[in-house]
């Protein structure tokens, strides 16, 4: 059963980050800090630099310091639940935030709070709805993954790759790794184009490396947006600044702004309210229609 | 030819032995019988091919023809271990042990002492200890190897080699870096090996060092064998002329090396130093040498003189000491200052702090000249070539040209490729350290001779050897250095051998120890 | 013939992969993919170039990649005024490539000087910067992406002087330099002394630990230039991305193209076969779809290949 | 000579002096750091940590590097992950066999195909990545919970973390053998001299064979461990172990050019860096400062730089002594 949260004015609450290496993960870091300056939380922060070993040893080290209740964006959905019944079984709430874990290994509302988050495979269903509606024409696509093995990148790929399936003018040319990153997402987008000339639709896995992309087409003399329709995931300010030049045709966001609403539902979750087992972020979705409207949702 | 032994009664059957290296023979048609239980030399010039047949024996090396039988037996190994293993223990000619590892280490391993199955080091500390007393030699065993000195260094090598119960021991120039004693020490050894009924094969340019223990003989030359005999059956004059395949009366020139000096030649001080020391290996040590003089440093293993070189090459830093250089005062801090000031050095050790392997002949000759062959840091490849190609006719150095890689040459090529380094930079004053170690006879004349006109054009010469015979020929004075102090000068030519030994071991002349 | 094939072992499998890629690739055949192939290598090489020099001496430069890093986050923040105000934009342009080129270089000389003073073995001393250094150019960019356009910057990433790209221009001069300074000046024949034997060097009057000063600090300006090329190229600097993974591929274009590891033995040119391959080999991986995991596997065995080629030529 | 021996005592368990110093700092500094939860918990994630530098410890004082361990372990950990549901013997075995795999690559491209140790083990990690994300469609596999493997990971023999037990019965065994058998001498001296040790007669293409074989089957076991201890096979774990390994290695002592070095203090030097992490993590739970990766990163290259100097300075002086 999950353990109680005493009500307190202020907490010494763990977050323990997986990663600092992209725009996506700082956003989503200082909204965690942010939100607990201002309600006067001790937040105890870890870095796991990339790997979910080192990131489950990092919440042991915040069970031993004995903190009120940790926020975790589990790097996978398998190797962080030994830690999160750990955390369980030393008394302290866990609440996942952005990536949820194996439901069959650890169950919400029983071993963990909640997950509050996005989900990964609709993102990409959605990218490819709207592309079924806009794409003129344009059918030949490659499609840039993120880093392999990485479970937001084998989501984003499912999600497209099934919805894609169903809708037989459109063909995947070509899907390669970009490492979630502008310079590889460049140079695979660079041997890409050139090896399937023919291709006019570029669908990355997070706008870093559809800016990449942007860069590997002007580079070959075309021209982004028209010759080729360019489709991504996150919602950066220059992704969705891209989409309002015409560059980019559109962008699911993914919010990382999860301080208010994680904060909120640890104090709910205090209050002794019952907390759904999934609190979904509304996404909001960036094409030529909002962009400018809603740039400043963009982070 | 003599007579061939018994065939069945050999021990060791070597014929038609091939080896090439990218195509460039190195054993030609080599043929080597050793009889059980005899002392067997085998000599040649520099890259006759004595290391590499060796190496082809001991499975270093694979033999492109030939075959080989050991104990009547055809013996095909393929690594110095199954070599070992079979009952051939070898001593290579570049000392070939672990430095960083204990010296009971370096004697035990591969045939370590075990109780219980794990080794057992009080044992082999023991066993170690008792090897090297054979030798009268009483070290730390425990220490790292490299805390001792080549000759000591060489001597573990030695005792290593004999712990094994091998059949055949075999010694590729043991005795190139060690003096009169521990020669002494060393053949009384390869004696009792032969009593035991081991046989030995010796490799040495020291002529008189064969005839001193050997029973017979196998001369290469040019990677064929092309004499064997009983030693009392050739004479040394024989023995050098089929070694550098020339007749007997070409070869008697060769004997006298040095020469009688002109003394007149010796010209005004060069170089003095005052009260040397650093450390415990070198005390107190004063000496001063002449422009067209030849000194000569002796001394028992250990006595300093290496080190006294290194200090005043700027090689090692001293403790206290003043120098002084054509008159000025003179503190290297590394060698770099020495080159500078007009100085030469050529090491005891030519493959730790001599040769760059991986380089070619060219490259190493020119080593410490670079400033010299180039302007404005850009390298003068038509004066490079021309004083490589000088050195090379001159020291007459074996190798396929300019450019053959100097890993690839023989050990006395190597050192002749050494000495052509220091002799090309035209040096005022020429620091050599063993220079002859390894040389064979022809070419050490050559040398010797090189030295002797050097000097006589105004070189200052600083000679350390170990052999006696080198310094008591060659120089115009000798130091003798005893436990780092400096407990003698003698004139060199006129000097009596006996002093010079009583000032070696006792520190005064010989009717003063007596 | 053996010989032959191992002297030429790195030109093979370059000309084998031409081939099969003429066969096999679709529109492999056009300028456009030269170029796609000499820009992607560029930063590798100017990375590489440094490292052979190191390696040449026995040594090995884990930072690279960190110190690209640091280049690359400071000469943007250097032109676009964040740490003093710019007045004109080329003045800035200069002194951030200066600067930022000069600052990777110094770090580079304290690894020299870890190297030499200290006694430290190379991969060590290095590796401090390879932690460290990243961490750097992360704190001083506080991990924020810096994006710009800034075309007086760009140009080395983006210009195409007669229908060149600018970088693979610098990467031919750069190369050209190192490869004649190795084997026709003092300097280049002095770090395979060093890397050969060391005391040797030494007792011949080289400045040995001078040369390992300045080959660590040229591999750092080499690291640094590359950087600025990469940012130059994307229009953004990421210290968390820029040069990650670096130090690998510039060994192991070194080790390709014939290069001892061990010191004393070093081509330029073979340096740039090597990177050459490597890229070739992950063009052609890339372009015929191989997904990123066999991918990794096939460019294992190419390179083991690469070099155990070159190996057969030494007995 | 006295002073001289002392000198060459620290510098030899300078590590274990500076580890003790550390645990302390922390004792005094930190609550419950030495609670039991706390220590136990590091030990059960340090002891992969620990039995990757095992294997590294040994293939350093070949001469060699091994750059593959911390991929051959993601290999492990899927292999083992994939054999789990067959029980405890299997998923060892598969985890194991996937090590020894790779490290006979290793060894026959070293000895064999007389590659350098730095390109072969490179090849390798980048094969062994591949092969592991191959296994697992690029996807965690997760183990099973019902057949006892995960039992390896995260059990406990008395209060002792089994993991942990494992790398303490790993290193007592590899402190044997470095030092009480042949084996073990021959490594040090080819990294003393590898021409030399073969001239000497010793078996130096087994001796290094065995050695890059051993690397791979500890890595192997790490990879056991990790898929054993967080319930999952992870075919993108273990970037960067192999550079936390040399950094231990070294810290505790090892020369990097072979021939010299010490097994038990490589544990002291596994168990100093990997003690600072976890101090750095209780140091941001003071509230004080929050450390941002960056930072944790720029002090750990610091931390690193300090060990080797004094390490250095040390060394140096026991030359001279
Ligand atoms: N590894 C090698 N590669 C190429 N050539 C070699 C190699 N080893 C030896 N040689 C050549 O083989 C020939 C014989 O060399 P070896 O070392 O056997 O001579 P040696 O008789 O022992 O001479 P020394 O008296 O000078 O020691 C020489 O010409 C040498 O250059
Ligand atoms: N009895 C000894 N035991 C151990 N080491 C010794 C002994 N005697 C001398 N050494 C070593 O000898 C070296 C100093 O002697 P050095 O080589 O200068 O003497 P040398 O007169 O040149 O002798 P050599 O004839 O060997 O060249 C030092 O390295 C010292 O450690
Ligand atoms: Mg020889
Ligand atoms: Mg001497």
């Amino acid at each position: 059963a999950l353990p109680p949260l005493a009500k307190k004015d202020k907490y010494k609450v763990g977050f323990a980050q997986t990663e600092s290496n992209n725009p996506w993960r700082l956003a989503e870091t200082k909204s965690m800090h942010d939100e607990a300056a201002k309600l006067g939380h001790q937040l105890v922060y870890t870095d796991a630099a990339g790997s979910s070993a080192k990131q489950a040893s990092d919440v042991n080290s915040m069970i031993a310091q004995g903190v009120d209740a940790i926020f975790l964006p589990p790097r996978e959905d398998k190797p962080l639940v030994p830690v999160i019944l750990a955390a369980r079984d030393a008394g302290i709430p866990v609440f996942l935030v952005d990536r949820d874990v194996d439901h069959t290994m650890a169950k919400p509302g029983e071993d963990y709070v909640c997950f509050i988050g996005s989900d990964f495979i609709q993102e990409a269903t959605r990218v490819g709805e709207w592309l079924v509606k806009n794409a003129n024409g344009k059918s030949k696509i490659i499609e840039l993954e993120g880093t392999t093995g990485a479970s937001a990148a084998t989501d984003r790929k499912k999600g497209f790759d099934d919805f894609i399936a169903k809708h037989s003018q459109f063909t995947i040319l070509a899907s390669q790794s970009g490492d979630f990153a502008r310079d590889k997402g460049r140079q695979v987008a660079e041997t890409l184009l050139q090896a399937h000339p023919d291709a006019d639709i570029i669908y990355a896995h997070n706008d870093e490396m559809a800016l990449g992309a942007i860069a590997a087409l002007e580079a070959a003399g075309k021209t982004p947006g028209k010759d080729v329709l360019i489709l991504s995931i996150d919602g950066e300010k220059e992704g969705v600044q891209a989409i309002i030049d015409g560059k980019i045709g559109a962008i699911c966001a993914c919010s990382p702004l999860f301080g208010p609403k994680a904060f909120a539902t640890m104090a709910d979750y205090a209050a002794g309210k019952k907390i759904p087992p999934f609190i979904k972020n509304e996404d909001a979705f960036f094409d030529a229609t909002n962009a400018k409207k809603d740039f400043d949702i963009a982070f | 030819m003599t007579a061939q032994p018994d065939q069945a009664a050999l021990l060791l059957d070597m014929r038609d032995i091939q080896k090439r290296f990218a195509g460039i023979p190195a054993l030609a048609d080599a043929s080597l019988q050793v009889l059980p239980g005899e002392i067997h030399a085998l000599i040649g010039q520099n890259g006759a091919g004595k290391s590499t047949l060796i190496k082809v024996l001991t499975g270093y090396y694979r033999r492109d023809a030939g075959q080989v039988l050991f104990e009547r037996k055809p013996f095909e190994v393929g690594s110095p271990h199954q070599a070992q293993v079979s009952g051939i223990s070898t001593i290579y000619q570049e000392i070939n042990l672990v430095p960083l590892r204990s010296v009971t280490e370096n004697i035990c391993l591969g045939r370590e002492k075990r109780r219980r199955g794990l080794l057992d080091w009080s044992a082999m500390h023991a066993e170690a200890e008792r090897l090297l007393s054979r030798f009268s030699i009483g070290i730390d065993v425990r220490r790292p190897l490299s805390d001792f000195n080549t000759a000591t260094q060489q001597m573990v090598a030695i005792a290593r080699a004999i712990g094994f119960s091998a059949r055949l021991v075999i010694m590729d120039e043991p005795t190139s870096s060690l003096d009169e004693r521990e020669v002494s020490v060393l053949f009384s050894v390869i004696r009792q090996l032969k009593a035991d009924g081991v046989s030995v094969l010796f490799v040495s340019h020291k002529l008189d060092e064969l005839y001193e223990v050997c029973d017979r003989v196998t001369i290469m030359r040019d990677g064929r064998t092309v004499r064997s005999a009983a030693m009392s059956d050739i004479g040394k004059l024989e023995l050098v002329a089929a070694m550098l395949g020339r007749d007997v009366a070409a070869v008697e020139g060769h004997a006298t090396a040095f020469g009688e000096r002109d003394r007149s030649r010796i010209g005004d001080v060069l170089f003095t130093a005052e009260g040397l020391a650093a450390g415990q290996l070198v005390r107190d040590v004063s000496f001063d040498l002449r422009r067209g003089e030849i000194a000569g440093f002796a001394g028992l293993l250990g006595a300093g003189r290496t080190e006294t070189a290194r200090l005043v090459f700027g090689a090692d830093r001293r403790s206290a000491g003043e120098m002084t250089m054509e008159g000025a005062s003179y503190h290297p801090a590394r060698a770099a200052d020495a080159i500078a000031a007009g100085m030469g050095f050529c090491t005891e050790d030519r493959k730790a702090e001599g040769i760059v392997p991986e380089m070619t002949v060219a490259e190493n000759i020119t080593l410490a000249l670079l400033p010299k062959i180039s302007r404005n840091g850009i390298l003068n490849e038509a004066r490079q070539k021309e004083i490589v190609e000088r050195f090379i006719r001159e020291l007459d150095i074996k190798c396929s040209g300019p450019n053959q890689k100097v890993r690839e040459l023989s050990g006395g090529n190597q050192q002749k490729v050494l000495l052509a380094r220091w002799l090309a930079m035209n040096p005022k004053l020429l620091i050599l350290d063993e220079p002859t170690r390894g040389i064979d006879v022809g070419a050490k004349a050559e040398i010797q001779r090189i030295i002797r006109k050097l000097a006589d054009d105004g070189l200052g010469v600083l000679m350390i050897s170990s052999e006696l015979e080198e310094v008591m020929e060659g120089a115009d004075r000798i130091f003798v250095l005893r436990e780092g102090v400096r407990v003698a000068e003698l004139e060199g030519q006129a000097a009596d051998e006996e002093d010079v030994l009583a000032a070696m071991a006792h520190g005064g002349a010989a009717k003063e120890a007596a | 013939m053996f010989g032959f094939l191992a002297r030429y072992g790195t030109v093979i499998a370059l000309v084998l992969l031409v081939v099969f890629n003429l066969a096999y690739t679709r529109n492999f055949a056009t300028l456009q993919t030269l170029n796609v192939n000499l820009t992607q290598v560029c930063t590798i090489v100017i990375v590489a170039v440094g490292m052979t020099l190191v390696i040449a001496t026995g040594g090995i430069d884990l930072s690279v990649g960190s110190l690209m890093a640091i280049s690359g986050a400071l000469a943007p923040m250097i032109f676009m005024g964040t740490i003093f105000p710019v007045g004109n934009i080329y003045l800035a342009v200069a002194v951030a490539m200066i600067a930022s080129i000069l600052v990777a270089g110094l770090f580079g000389l304290f690894n020299g000087w870890l190297v030499s003073r200290f006694r430290i073995q190379p991969i060590v001393a290095t590796l401090v910067l390879f932690i460290a250094g990243r961490g750097i150019a992360q704190v001083i960019t506080n991990g924020n992406l810096q994006t710009f356009r800034v075309p007086q910057f760009q140009w080395i990433g983006l210009a195409r002087p007669l229908g060149i790209p600018a970088q693979v221009i610098i990467m031919a001069v750069l190369v050209a330099a190192a490869a004649w300074a190795l084997h026709r000046t003092v300097f280049g024949r002095s770090i395979l002394a060093v890397g050969g034997n060391e005391k040797a060097s030494e007792l011949a009057g080289i400045a040995v630990s001078r040369i390992k000063l300045a080959v660590y600090a040229i591999s750092g300006l080499c690291a640094g230039l590359a950087g600025l090329v990469v940012i130059a190229i994307n229009s953004s600097s990421d210290a968390n991305l820029v040069g990650l993974g670096m130090e690998l591929d510039a060994i192991a274009a070194v080790a390709v193209g014939g290069t001892l590891l061990s010191g004393g033995k070093a081509t330029i040119i073979g340096t740039l076969l090597g990177a050459l391959t490597i890229q070739l080999v992950r063009y052609t991986l890339l372009a015929n779809g191989v997904p990123d995991a066999a991918a990794l596997v096939v460019k294992a065995g190419i390179i083991a290949f690469a070099v155990w080629l070159q190996q057969q030529h030494r007995v | 000579m006295n002073s001289a021996r002392l000198v060459r005592i620290i510098g030899t368990y300078g590590v274990v002096i500076a580890l003790a110093a550390l645990v302390l700092f922390g004792f005094l500094r930190y609550d419950r750091f030495l609670g039991l939860f706390n220590v136990m918990s590091v030990l059960r994630y340090n002891s992969m940590f620990a039995l990757v530098a095992l294997g590294m410890c040994f293939v350093i004082m070949t001469g060699g590097i091994d750059l593959s361990v911390g991929s051959v372990a993601a290999l492990g950990s899927v292999a083992s992950a994939l054999a789990s549901p067959h029980g405890i013997v299997a998923g060892l075995a598969a985890g194991v066999g996937a090590g020894l795999a790779a490290g006979l690559i290793n060894a026959l491209l070293v000895t064999r195909g007389n590659l350098m140790p730095f390109i072969a083990t490179l090849a390798t990690m980048l094969a062994a990545s591949g092969s592991a994300l191959l296994l697992a469609d690029n996807q965690t596999v997760s183990v099973s919970y019902d057949s006892g493997f995960t039992a390896i990971g995260q059990g406990n023999f008395w209060i002792f973390p089994i993991p942990a037990v494992i790398a303490l019965v790993a290193y007592v065994v590899g402190s044997v053998v470095l030092n009480y058998t042949s084996t073990g001498r021959t490594v040090l001296a080819i990294g003393g001299g590898e021409d030399a040790s073969r001239l000497m007669g010793l078996r130096t293409d087994r001796v290094k064979f065995l050695v890059y074989v051993a690397s791979g089957c500890l890595a192997g076991l790490a990879g056991v461990v990790l898929a054993s201890q967080f319930g999952a096979g992870q075919p993108i774990e273990g970037v960067g172990w192999e550079l936390f390994a040399i950094a231990a290695v070294v810290v505790g002592g090892t020369l990097l050019t072979g021939g010299s070095g010490s097994v038990l203090t490589t544990l002291a030097g596994v168990l100093l860096l990997g003690i600072l992490f976890n101090v750095l993590n209780f140091e941001n739970g003071m509230g004080w400062i929050s450390l941002s990766a960056y930072w944790q990163s720029v002090i750990r290259g610091l931390f690193l730089l300090v060990v080797v100097l004094l390490q250095a300075r040390l060394t140096a002086r026991r030359e001279t002594a």
